[in-house]
């Protein structure tokens, strides 16, 4: 009976292990190239976030990993921090470019969010999130809306004050608490 | 003769027969998630439809050629078996060639693995008839269920974005310059603007096709 | 009974000439007809009585509107009222039906969804909540009487969501209109964004901001007793919502919840405009007077909560189309035993 | 028997729903009762009542007198026929009853020589009826009398009162409840029969009450008749109680009767005697009293002509047999206005084709509405204004029976009890879109038990 | 407390605001399939909800046990073959085959022990079960945990146990059942309404579902109103997770 069962199973028996073979194959040939996209998306966004870097070298503050930006030659350009809360719909996870001192924000950049397209989404063009660089670091960021954004503030986008307002917070206890505790005098 | 007669349908008639009599979308009401899921752009239609068309070939052909070898209590896990496996080499290739893609597809690209479409195909088809007219009904039902997609994913991205490919060819249909409140109608990328386009337009399918079939 | 079967008969058509002494009345005979009975009716109210009565009920509403929002009030509602009888005409000649403008339904549906939008939406907007509403709404449904929703609240539902931009909180703040009513967020967004309570009596009286037709608390009140008295609408789905609103939002002020007590909720927002002409429609509520106990409690519940703890600041129209889509199964559910008891199974 | 008058009491009961139609009944409410003098010819239906027709016992061109037996039948659940008037009897014939069924008829040519109408009033309503005595009376004797004097209930259903009132040990009767509701808009014939002579009402009351077996005895009357209230009052000791209904239709209805005058409710499909409750109507009971104290037959009925389209309405003692166009023209004949005839009133009455169907025994009134009256707009689809389910005395969901009915959906009609409706007519009154839900659930009963019956 | 506070968010988040099928789209199949009659529909929308909860426990264990890059069962095997072996073992290549295979154990698992030790249950959803392998509410809700399951190597951004994995499963079982059950009792109403001929069936189906989807947006941001309520502090929601992409 039961030899019968494995006589009848043996094609399944066959495929699994060609498929086995066929997936491991594309597993060795796909998956670095898999690994350094995810990667990507992170590490080729700090020549953006940070003036001067070439690259970013991972580093563990506190149980998280942040990124200290670093020049060709690899002096030390300034700082990339990850951060992430809730946004209006769903989580939204984004970067946040640092100087040196950290005194000053230098650019920020949304990994993920899943807000309304057309509306929360806006959050990710480069003109909206060009209002952050340049901003003081010493300080929290506050939201206006419907008129341009002085120092320290950052015009909310249009019908979307609840992710911006979400963003502007994130990105508030993040440089926060990253000042807190960032390595002394580093970098 | 005889020998033909069982064979059923002819590969032409199978490929055709994919691509709109027996359109996977708007005849058989099959794969209706990645329908609604993925078609608020074109590019993810188009890359849905060919992932499943991919799958769907592959696991065709691959199944005809065994069908001799089945047997019949252990013939579902064998789809499913090949169906999972193309499924994640699909998945796999997209993650490296079309990261942008891949992401934003997310699971519904593994979820082509219970998609019935493909499922049905093996059952009715591939695991019946020779390779040939299972690899023909296969870009049929692919091409069909792609049609499908794209028709809604029509709707959706011009009435959402205002464009047609706007991601990769940047097509504006409707002018930059209307107001964007007035232009870009955000239920339509929603879910609710899913489920009424596809309403509508299976109320205009079978609207058309009760014509033909009167006229004829 | 439609087919009326007239058939004139000769009354005392006289009997076999020599058998009766006395002559058939000699008068000439009249038509009479004949039809399954009962041979009166009620006639209190038809289909079209039962629009006409919305209407009149409204005209509070559309004094207070147009009041506080001059001609943009004006312009508003006509644009919808026009787009709900294109729109009902459109479906209904694509459908090769007959003219049903008559019943004046979908004159209610635009009313309703005019008094429901903000003073400053584009005219668009009208047109096309108007489409979209009696269209999803209404005509895929098989036109009056059938749909499950309310068509008036899915054309809503339909622009706010198509258009946030329109009809969200800062479409309610237009100066640029040039009316002072609309200056300032609804108090409803001002709670929910600053944390403001507004005074209760503007907002009792409507000199507040809002949807052109639910400022006024009062002129609701009103408009609806009229509707409840003349029994156009079914009393129990006001009282229902009211009480639900009532007993939660108090429940809570006791608990020393917010400042925004369960008068402030009575007669802020859409929430009575809602109760007594949004929610009573009589088609999408359910059939039965437990049913629309259930109904009306529930949208005042819902009402509540999504106040309460969503992201939209009211949720008159969200509680409805919500509710709509379980009448069916409160229908299903409150189907009352006939007095007596089940029929008893035929042997 | 104790001779202290009767108090009047309040019901213990109520029923939800019904309707409360313009009641109409100024018309003929004053009109005292007037003799019909006997038309030329008569036509007395062979099956006027529910049960088993009758066969004649008499030949054609048999002269007969008054009150002379013309058909029985040897069912238990029939009722004899007699004649109304002396005379000849005809060949066999056909009528077509308002309800539009065929049914054969026994002629009668009626002859020269009559009974006064002085005499025939004084016969069915004057006199001594004695109040003592009945103790005497073996209830069998009276079931017996009932059957012979050929008495279906006047009430409408025209079932055989006999049948109701034979005692039954394993359902016993402790209440006899006589039905002087007359609920239907525009009827008077009740209301005439209880101001006129409630001597005969109590007493056959109180007969039936010793036939059943019954302890308890009550005249339910709707209090828009004090009149009639305060004539039972007068008239009746305190072993029989007088109540005073709200006036609101069906209240006749006997369920509804059974509900408000009892507190008790009758099981679905089932019937008063399930609660140990007889109901008779007001006239029945005069003519038990009749029969048993009198022996006569069931000859005569008041019944009511009336409506707007009736150029002088009346209460009319008819005999039995004679046509809707005797009445006519006794009442002076139609306006021009008017619209539709019907049989019975305008709730539950049948519109009349013609005017040559003869009256019956459950005949209880003919009313011709204005065409005014009967003007009602187009039907137009269900707004599910839950209006007819609001109506509804039986709790039904007239709507759903209708929609049912019409769609032949008949599980949908079980889950909502089509078979429990009693065609009362409340859901139509009051629907605004028109629809003729009645009809519809009459249509779908019949199509119901065609189909899934059997 | 906090606990409970946390179940219930997740619970209306899955159930209500993420409605699987109002909000992403899956098992729409027997969404138009099995939304005709009110009782067949709970049948479905129970049985799915019963599978779910234990697919979901099985793929978390397996994912977490064996599939994910460095899973200790395999770790600990790999170092049992090749000992003292560096290399992490990574197996998440065979996650969706894996997965499959359970969902269809599940679905025998569970018709087997419901025959055998509840025959009433059986008899009101037993027949919908061998349907259910097919079912992308499952398969989704799999993909869905996968993305949470917490792996050594790489930190996931929310980490969910076992238990979280089986509430979210559970809720998405709800959430079906509520839409599907909300479906059946509009198309029963509908039965015998004059809907234009084209759009009876799915198409009716489809632009009811979107109205619907329209009504379940007002619950949009219930839960982290709420999460903000009901948390007495600051809510951890900002950056205390932060992303930690792989080095
Ligand atoms: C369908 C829909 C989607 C929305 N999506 C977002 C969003 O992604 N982000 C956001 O901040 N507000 C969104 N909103 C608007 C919010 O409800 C709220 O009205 C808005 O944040 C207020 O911002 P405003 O003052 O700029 O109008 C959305 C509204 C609707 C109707
Ligand atoms: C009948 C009616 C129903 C409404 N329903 C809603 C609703 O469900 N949700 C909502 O956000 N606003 C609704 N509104 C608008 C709000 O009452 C009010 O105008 C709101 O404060 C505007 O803010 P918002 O657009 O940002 O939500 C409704 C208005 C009316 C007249
Ligand atoms: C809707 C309805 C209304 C009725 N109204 C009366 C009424 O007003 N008076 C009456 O005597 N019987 C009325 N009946 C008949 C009673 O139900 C019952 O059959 C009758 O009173 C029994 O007495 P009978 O057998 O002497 O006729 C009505 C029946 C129905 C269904
Ligand atoms: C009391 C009452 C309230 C109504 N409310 C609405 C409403 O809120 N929205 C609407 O579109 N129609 C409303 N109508 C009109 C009508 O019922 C509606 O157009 C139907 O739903 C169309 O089938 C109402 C009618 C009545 C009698
Ligand atoms: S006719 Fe039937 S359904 Fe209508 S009210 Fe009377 S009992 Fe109810
Ligand atoms: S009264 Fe008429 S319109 Fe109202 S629910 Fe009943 S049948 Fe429908
Ligand atoms: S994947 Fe499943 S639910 Fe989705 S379309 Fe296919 S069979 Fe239907
Ligand atoms: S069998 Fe089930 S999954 Fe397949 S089409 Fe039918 S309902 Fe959908
Ligand atoms: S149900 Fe079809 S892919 Fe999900």
């Amino acid at each position: 009976m039961k030899r019968n069962y494995i006589q009848q199973a043996w094609l399944v028996i066959v495929l699994a292990c060609l498929f086995g073979a066929a997936l491991a194959a594309v597993h060795a040939g796909l998956g670095p190239r898999i690994a350094q996209n995810r990667l990507n998306d992170t590490l080729s966004q700090i020549p953006t976030l940070v003036e001067g870097a070439a690259r970013g070298e991972p580093l563990e503050i506190g149980g998280r990993i942040v990124y200290r930006a670093v020049d060709g030659e690899g002096a030390a350009a300034g700082w990339v921090v990850p951060a992430g809360g809730q946004g209006f719909a769903d989580r939204i996870e984004l970067l946040i470019g640092l100087d040196r001192e950290a005194a000053q924000i230098t650019g920020l950049y949304i990994l993920q969010q899943n807000e309304t397209p057309g509306l929360g989404n806006r959050v990710t063009e480069p003109e909206w999130r060009a209002r952050f660089a340049g901003q003081s670091a010493l300080a929290p960021l506050t939201v206006v809306k419907g008129r341009a954004g002085g120092a320290g503030e950052v015009e909310a986008v249009t019908g979307a004050t609840v992710s911006s307002q979400s963003v502007v917070g994130i990105v508030n206890e993040a440089v926060a608490r990253f000042r807190r505790e960032r390595p002394e005098g580093a970098p | 003769m005889s020998e033909r007669k069982n064979d059923g349908p002819t590969p032409m008639e199978r490929f055709l027969g994919g691509l709109i009599p027996e359109n996977p979308v708007y005849r058989q009401i099959l794969g209706i998630c990645p329908s609604l899921a993925v078609t608020n752009t074109m590019e993810g239609a188009l890359t849905m439809g060919v992932a499943a068309l991919f799958v769907l070939l592959c696991s065709n052909i691959l199944i005809s050629l065994i069908r001799p070898l089945l047997k019949p209590h252990l013939r579902i896990l064998v789809f499913t078996l090949t169906i999972a496996t193309f499924v994640t080499i699909a998945d796999r290739v997209l993650a490296a060639y079309l990261y942008d893609m891949s992401k934003q597809l997310g699971p519904y690209i593994p979820l082509i693995i219970v998609n019935c479409v493909i499922i049905a195909r093996c059952e009715i088809c591939a695991s019946k008839q020779r390779v040939f007219t299972a690899a023909a009904d296969a870009l049929g039902q692919g091409l069909g269920f792609t049609l499908g997609l794209m028709t809604i994913a029509t709707v959706r991205e011009i009435l959402g974005f205002g464009t047609w490919f706007g991601k990769w060819l940047g097509w504006r249909v409707i002018p930059a310059t209307a107001p964007a409140h007035w232009s870009n109608w955000v239920i339509m990328i929603l879910p609710p603007g899913a489920f009424l386009t596809l309403g509508l337009l299976l109320g205009v399918f079978n609207a058309l096709t009760a014509k033909k079939e009167k006229a004829a | 009974m439609a087919e009326n079967a007239v058939t004139p008969i000769a009354p005392a058509a006289p009997p076999p000439a020599a058998a009766s002494a006395r002559a058939a009345p000699a008068k000439p005979a009249p038509a009479l007809s004949v039809a399954p009975g009962p041979h009166i009716a009620s006639g209190a109210l038809t289909t079209r009585r039962m629009m006409l009565d919305v209407i009149l009920a409204a005209l509070p509403l559309l004094a207070v509107s147009v009041y506080l929002f001059r001609q943009y009030a004006v312009f508003q509602i006509a644009i919808s009222v026009i787009g709900a009888l294109a729109a009902e005409r459109f479906f209904g000649w694509m459908r090769r039906r007959p003219n049903t403008l008559g019943d004046l339904s979908a004159a209610v549906t635009g009313l309703i969804l005019g008094l429901s939008l903000p003073a400053s939406a584009p005219w668009y907007v009208g047109v096309i909540g108007a489409f979209a509403g009696i269209g999803f709404g209404k005509a895929v449904f098989g036109g009056l009487g059938q749909n499950i929703f309310n068509p008036a609240m899915v054309g809503r539902a339909f622009v706010m969501i198509a258009f946030p931009a329109a009809l969200g909180a800062s479409a309610y703040v237009a100066p640029t209109l040039g009316v002072d009513a609309v200056t300032q967020a609804t108090p409803l967004t001002a709670f929910k964004m600053m944390g403001s309570v507004a005074a209760l009596k503007p907002l009792f009286l409507g000199m507040t901001n809002g949807s052109i037709g639910e400022t006024s608390a009062l002129a609701a009140l009103i408009g609806g007793a009229y509707l409840c008295w003349r029994g156009t609408a079914a009393w129990r789905i006001p009282a229902g919502g009211i009480l639900a609103l009532a007993i939660l939002a108090g429940a809570s002020d006791l608990t020393g919840g917010s400042p925004w007590t369960f008068a402030h909720h009575l007669s802020s927002g859409a929430f009575l405009f809602g109760a007594f002409f949004i929610a009573t429609d009589p088609v999408s509520s359910p059939l039965t007077p437990k049913g629309q106990w259930i109904f009306g409690a529930g949208f005042g519940a819902l009402v509540l909560l999504i106040r309460a703890f969503s992201g939209y600041p009211e949720g008159v129209m969200f509680s409805v189309l919500l509710m709509n889509s379980v009448a069916p199964l409160i229908n299903r559910w409150t189907i009352p035993t006939p007095v007596g008891g089940p029929a008893p199974e035929r042997k | 028997m104790s001779s202290e008058s009767s108090t009047v009491l309040s019901p213990p009961g109520r029923f939800a729903g019904g309707v409360h139609p313009p009641e109409h009944k100024e018309l003929a409410r004053h009109a005292a009762i007037e003799v019909l003098p006997p038309p030329a010819e008569l036509a007395l239906p062979l099956l006027m009542h529910t049960g088993a027709p009758c066969q004649p016992v008499v030949q054609p061109r048999a002269e007969v007198v008054y009150g002379a037996l013309l058909a029985d039948s040897d069912a238990f659940v029939s009722a004899p026929i007699h004649a109304p008037a002396a005379g000849v009897v005809q060949r066999e014939g056909v009528a077509t009853l308002p309800n539009a069924r065929h049914v054969k008829t026994i002629p009668l040519k009626v002859g020269p020589h009559q009974m006064a109408a002085e005499e025939l009033m004084a016969d069915m309503f004057g006199g001594e009826w004695p109040e003592d005595g009945i103790a005497d009376v073996a209830p069998e004797e009276i079931v017996k009398a009932v059957r012979a004097a050929g008495i279906v209930g006047q009430g409408g259903a025209a079932f055989p009162t006999h049948v109701k009132l034979a005692r039954n040990p394993k359902k016993p009767v402790d209440t006899i409840l006589v039905n002087g509701c007359e609920c239907e808009p525009y009827l008077t014939a009740d209301y005439r029969v209880m101001v006129e002579a409630p001597a005969p009402v109590i007493s056959g009351a109180r007969l039936a009450a010793r036939a059943a077996g019954a302890a308890t005895i009550i005249i339910a009357v709707e209090d828009n008749k004090p009149e009639a209230i305060e004539a039972l009052r007068a008239a009746a000791a305190g072993d029989v109680k007088i109540m005073s209904v709200p006036t609101r239709y069906p209240m006749g209805g006997e369920k509804q009767t059974v509900r408000v005058a009892t507190g008790r409710t009758i099981p679905t499909g089932g019937l008063p005697l399930d609660v140990g409750v007889v109901v008779i109507n007001v006239e029945t009971a005069a003519a038990i009293a009749r029969a048993v104290w009198r022996k006569k037959p069931l000859t005569h009925r008041v019944v009511t002509v009336t409506g707007g389209g009736i150029a002088q309405p009346k209460n009319i003692l008819a005999p039995i047999g004679c046509r809707y166009a005797d009445l006519v023209a006794f009442c002076g004949g139609l306006k021009p206005e008017a619209g539709r005839a019907i049989a019975g009133g305008p709730m539950m009455g049948f519109a009349l084709g013609d005017f040559n169907a003869p009256v019956t025994k459950g005949t209880s009134g003919l009313t011709v509405l204005t065409a005014e009256d009967v003007r009602r707009a187009a039907e137009t689809p269900c707004v599910r204004c839950g209006r007819c389910v609001e109506a509804c005395p039986l709790d039904l969901m007239p709507t759903r029976l209708a929609l049912a009915a019409r769609h032949k959906d008949w599980n949908l009609a079980k889950r909502h009890h089509l078979m429990a409706c009693m065609e009362c007519g409340c859901c139509a009154y009051v629907c605004p879109a028109a629809i003729p839900l009645v009809q519809l659930i009459r249509m779908g009963k019949v199509q119901m038990m065609k189909e899934v019956g059997k | 407390m906090n606990y409970l506070v946390s179940v219930l968010l997740l619970a209306i988040s899955t159930a209500l605001i993420n409605n699987m099928v109002f909000h992403y789209f899956v098992g729409n199949c027997p969404f138009i399939g099995v939304s005709r009659r009110v009782d067949t529909a709970f049948g479905m929308g129970a049985a799915v909800t019963f599978v779910v909860t234990i697919a979901a426990a099985l793929s978390w264990i397996m994912t977490y046990f064996v599939l994910a890059p460095g899973a200790p069962l395999t770790a600990a095997v790999l170092r049992l073959v090749r000992p003292g072996s560096t290399a992490v073992a990574d197996l998440s290549i065979l996650n969706y085959i894996v997965y499959i295979f359970v969902i269809a154990w599940a679905v025998q698992l569970v018709e087997m022990y419901v025959r055998k030790f509840f025959p009433p249950l059986y008899k009101s959803f037993g027949v919908f079960l061998p349907l259910i392998t097919t079912n992308c509410v499952i398969l989704f809700t799999c993909l869905e945990i996968m993305k949470h399951v917490p792996v050594a190597g790489a930190p996931v951004a929310e980490p969910w146990g076992l238990d979280r994995a089986l509430i979210f499963a559970f809720f998405a079982g709800i959430g079906f059942l509520i839409a599907i059950v909300l479906m059946a009792g509009i198309r029963e109403e509908l039965e015998h309404c004059d809907v234009p001929a084209p759009l009876r069936g799915p198409g009716i189906t489809m632009i009811i579902a979107g109205i619907l989807a329209l009504a379940f947006l007002g619950f949009t941001g219930m839960d982290t109103t709420l999460a903000r309520r009901l948390a007495p502090k600051p809510p951890p929601a900002s950056a205390e997770t932060a992303a930690r992409p792989a080095p």
